[in-house]
């Protein structure tokens, strides 16, 4: 598969409710070592409202300046969230669907973005 | 998911969105630039252009005269100034008049704008007859303030209208 | 002692090599045609410039990052194509520009028709950029453009009416002018100040002479020196052209306009060193913007480029630049007006100024590149405010070209 | 949507290091093993899961098996698709850095991924007299 097409395509919940856009795929660098970087693995999808305009990072990486900015583009991607490998269901040309009960988590990077950008949830 | 189309349609309507916009504003400048105010006010643009020439042209002499231009400097000044009295009198020249009074303006602009050309040929013909030749660069001078005065006088006309 | 010698390089370099045909062109005609009330504008670019050259080169200096590769990787490929397309056109426009710059000078100075001048120009260009240090290339082109100072002495030969002059610079619309042309040579002004290529080149320049952190204050200096002086210069074409042109109802439409205030107030002397000072300015922008073409495309594709490389270990790179100037040369032989070109050049700048400007404003506050290098307060509170004027200047650029006919 | 300022739960924790592609890897400059730029990212290839079958619980999860570069890019911005075939790959074997710029652990001469920028130097630069000539 190619990750480019994966990019963009809308997520459903298991009862075919629209929950957004893939905006990101998140790796984890612990497959299989090589010589050189250990394989990345992935470790799910991030979902977000748009797709377009998420490669500024600002919702993950914790970043917060300018302010005008960071907030304007954190408020663009109000509701974006993290869904596990475990949690997809099914990844098709058009459509990418959970599984029922999936859990939604932080896109934050790391602790320091997790308690900068306080990321808020949509309704379940 | 070989030979699929379309890969990410989301962010794809935006870019046509703005081409789109692009387009329209193309367009009306084309139509805007396209057409232009009448008669009076495309001769007045035209004289107040060839003023800004002759004007030019006529310092360009002074300086020359004062020895503080080139040659070179000169004949490129006054090159590049006939240009834009020629310029201006094909503009003048392509106007369709639609009344007798526009057809008279019309008229006047191109008689003032050709004095203006005999002007420069006489002050290039100057240049290039160099030192104590005929004619003088005072001669030219003086041809292109009498130019300069037409269009003055052209231009008050046009302007009171 | 060699310390001191390369700052005072450095900032002779910035001075002559802030002045190109843009400034040159957009200075005279509005000091033609308004008077010094438009200096605020270029008081306004140079602190934008400041800003901006500032902000890329610490971003280059901090991270090896040139301004393209951070414009692919933060605008993705098809907002960064976008910008791309629009940056490169701008760019070749002003190539074009700045070789028929080069051309019209000598014909001043030879008074052989200009279009015989371009290929040689090209052609000399081109060979610059193949052959000649990077280092070398910069200090001279920059330091003989210093003699484009001989505008200055020539303003006080004149002896103008200082009082008068200074009363000028308020903001006012002559009484011949309409308040929208006003705004559309306001933009203009802007535009030739703060070019986007200026920055492309600054931030691929820091990554030619291998910047590291080290050499963030010097270049600070540099800039925070240089680009204001740099900033006096276009001041003083433009009074020049206020005290020599304006009165005589002269609006300047060729370069053979702008050098006459030279002559009228320094003499034959004043004329050739005004000459040589925009050869050497137009052919310094010249190679500016013809690297920048090849360091955009270059960057943007992640293809190897750099002229501390072999030509034939940048090849793609070197490829493009040779299309530019080709493409250049076929421009100009249509027999189109460079001064034209010129003018329609600093406007499109201004356009497309926030499609670079965004970019580099995030990254500089990105600590993954910066490390603690990022945009101090003042820096990103000066940096919003500019990105706000950056803004306006862009969207009201059409508009204003539409309601004015392009200024006529 | 209400958008009550509530904390999401932070994702269990894993033992590698994260990698988003979009923010870390997509469109990141390429440099071989003496800092020579290769290319840039286009793409990412990755290698499952089947496309519209449904995945069972349990499968491994994919990984990313190679970068993609070439006319990947097209059709990345206007749509569309090029054979698997015509895809250039860099294998992730061969990446050994990944920071403001990915690094490989070989020289990018030889690379697929070069084949356009060798053409043009050996049947264009190179035949122009001092086009192997060292500037500094």
């Amino acid at each position: 598969m190619i990750l480019g097409d994966l990019l963009g395509t809308p997520v459903f919940d298991a009862d075919g409710g629209r929950l957004g856009r893939v905006a990101d795929a998140r790796f984890v660098l612990d497959g299989t070592p090589h010589q050189l970087m250990a394989e990345p693995r992935l470790l799910g999808l991030v979902v977000g409202p748009h797709s377009a305009s998420s490669f500024m990072g600002y919702e993950r990486n914790g970043l917060t300046r300018p302010r005008t900015i960071a907030r304007i583009l954190r408020w663009r991607h109000r509701g974006s969230f993290l869904v596990l490998w475990e949690d997809i269901a099914l990844i098709g040309e058009r459509s990418v669907r959970l599984r029922p009960g999936f859990t939604r988590y932080s896109t934050a990077l790391d602790d320091r973005a997790q308690t900068r950008s306080a990321p808020e949830q949509g309704s379940d | 998911m070989r030979n699929t189309p379309v890969s990410a349609p989301a962010a794809k309507s935006r870019p046509r969105l703005a081409a789109r916009l692009w387009m329209l504003a193309v367009t009306a400048l084309a139509v805007l630039t396209a057409c232009g105010g009448g008669t009076a006010e495309s001769v007045s643009t035209a004289v107040k252009d060839s003023s800004s020439a002759v004007a030019t042209a006529r310092i360009a002499l002074r300086q020359d005269m004062d020895g503080k231009l080139t040659r070179a400097a000169t004949s490129t000044t006054l090159d590049d100034e006939l240009k834009e009295v020629q310029t201006s009198r094909s503009s003048v020249l392509k106007l369709s008049p639609a009344t007798p009074e526009d057809r008279d303006t019309q008229k006047q602009a191109l008689d003032v704008l050709d004095q203006c050309a005999a002007g420069f040929a006489t002050a290039r013909a100057a240049l290039s007859a160099g030192d104590g030749g005929t004619p003088s660069l005072a001669d030219g001078d003086k041809a292109l303030a009498g130019a300069q005065d037409a269009l003055k006088q052209l231009g008050d006309k046009v302007g009171s209208k | 002692m060699k310390r001191i010698l390369g700052v005072a390089l450095g900032i002779l370099t910035a001075i002559g090599g802030f002045v190109d045909i843009g400034d040159l062109v957009t200075n005279a005609v509005v000091g033609s045609r308004f008077g010094l009330s438009l200096v605020w504008v270029v008081a306004v670019g140079v602190l934008g410039i400041c800003l901006f050259a500032n902000m890329s080169g610490r971003v280059a200096a901090a991270s090896g990052r040139a301004t393209f590769e951070v414009i692919r990787e933060r605008l993705g490929p098809r907002a960064g194509l976008a910008n791309l397309s629009a940056s490169f056109l701008i760019n070749l426009m002003t190539v074009t520009a700045e070789i028929g710059g080069i051309a019209l000078a000598l014909q001043l100075a030879s008074s052989v028709y200009y279009l015989l001048w371009i290929p040689v120009a090209a052609l000399a260009v081109w060979f610059v950029i193949w052959r000649v240090r990077f280092s070398i290339m910069e200090n001279v082109t920059g330091l003989v453009g210093l003699t484009l100072i001989v505008f200055a002495v020539a303003l006080f030969l004149l002896k103008p009416d200082w009082g008068a002059l200074a009363g000028q610079l308020v903001p006012t619309v002559p009484g011949q002018e309409t308040i929208w042309t006003y705004s559309y040579y306001a933009i203009a002004l802007f535009g030739a100040a703060m070019t986007p290529y200026e920055v492309f080149f600054f931030s691929s320049g820091a990554v030619e002479e291998g910047w590291t952190v080290k050499d963030l204050l010097q270049e600070r200096t540099n800039v925070l020196v240089g680009f204001p002086l740099g900033g006096l210069l276009s001041v003083a074409i433009a009074a020049c052209a206020t005290v020599v042109l304006l009165p005589a109802g002269i609006s300047v439409t060729s370069l053979s306009q702008v050098v006459l205030p030279v002559a009228e107030g320094a003499g034959k002397l004043g004329l050739a060193v005004v000459l040589v000072g925009i050869v050497a300015a137009t052919f310094g922008a010249a190679l500016e913007t013809t690297l920048s073409s090849g360091y955009t495309l270059a960057q943007f594709f992640g293809w190897s480029w750099g002229k501390f490389r072999r030509p034939a270990e940048a090849a793609r790179f070197h490829l493009a630049m040779i299309i530019c100037l080709l493409v250049g040369i076929a421009v100009l032989a249509t027999g189109v007006d460079p001064v034209l070109v010129t003018e329609y050049s600093v406007v499109f700048s201004a356009i497309a100024l926030p499609l670079t400007y965004l970019p580099i404003l995030i990254v500089a506050n990105d600590p993954e590149y910066m490390r603690e290098h990022v945009n101090g307060r003042a820096v990103n509170a000066l940096g919003m405010v500019y990105l706000v004027i950056i803004l306006v200047a862009s969207i009201a650029a059409i508009p204003l070209m539409i309601v004015t006919g392009a200024g006529s | 949507m209400t958008s009550a300022n509530q904390q999401l739960p932070i994702a269990p924790p894993v033992a590698g290091r994260i990698l988003d592609a979009q923010v870390h890897l997509m469109d990141r400059q390429v440099l071989d093993h003496d800092g020579v730029p290769v290319t840039t990212v286009d793409d990412l290839e990755v290698s499952g899961p089947d496309l519209d079958a449904e995945i069972p619980p349990g499968t491994t999860a994919p990984v990313i098996t190679a970068l993609l570069t070439g006319a990947v890019l097209g059709t990345r911005i206007f749509g569309g698709r090029p054979p698997s075939s015509r895809l250039i790959r860099l294998p992730w074997k061969d990446v050994a850095e990944v920071g403001v710029v990915l690094r490989l652990g070989i020289k990018g001469e030889p690379l697929d991924a070069s084949w356009v920028e060798r053409w043009v130097r050996d049947k264009i630069i190179a035949r122009i007299p001092g086009g192997r000539h060292d500037p500094r």
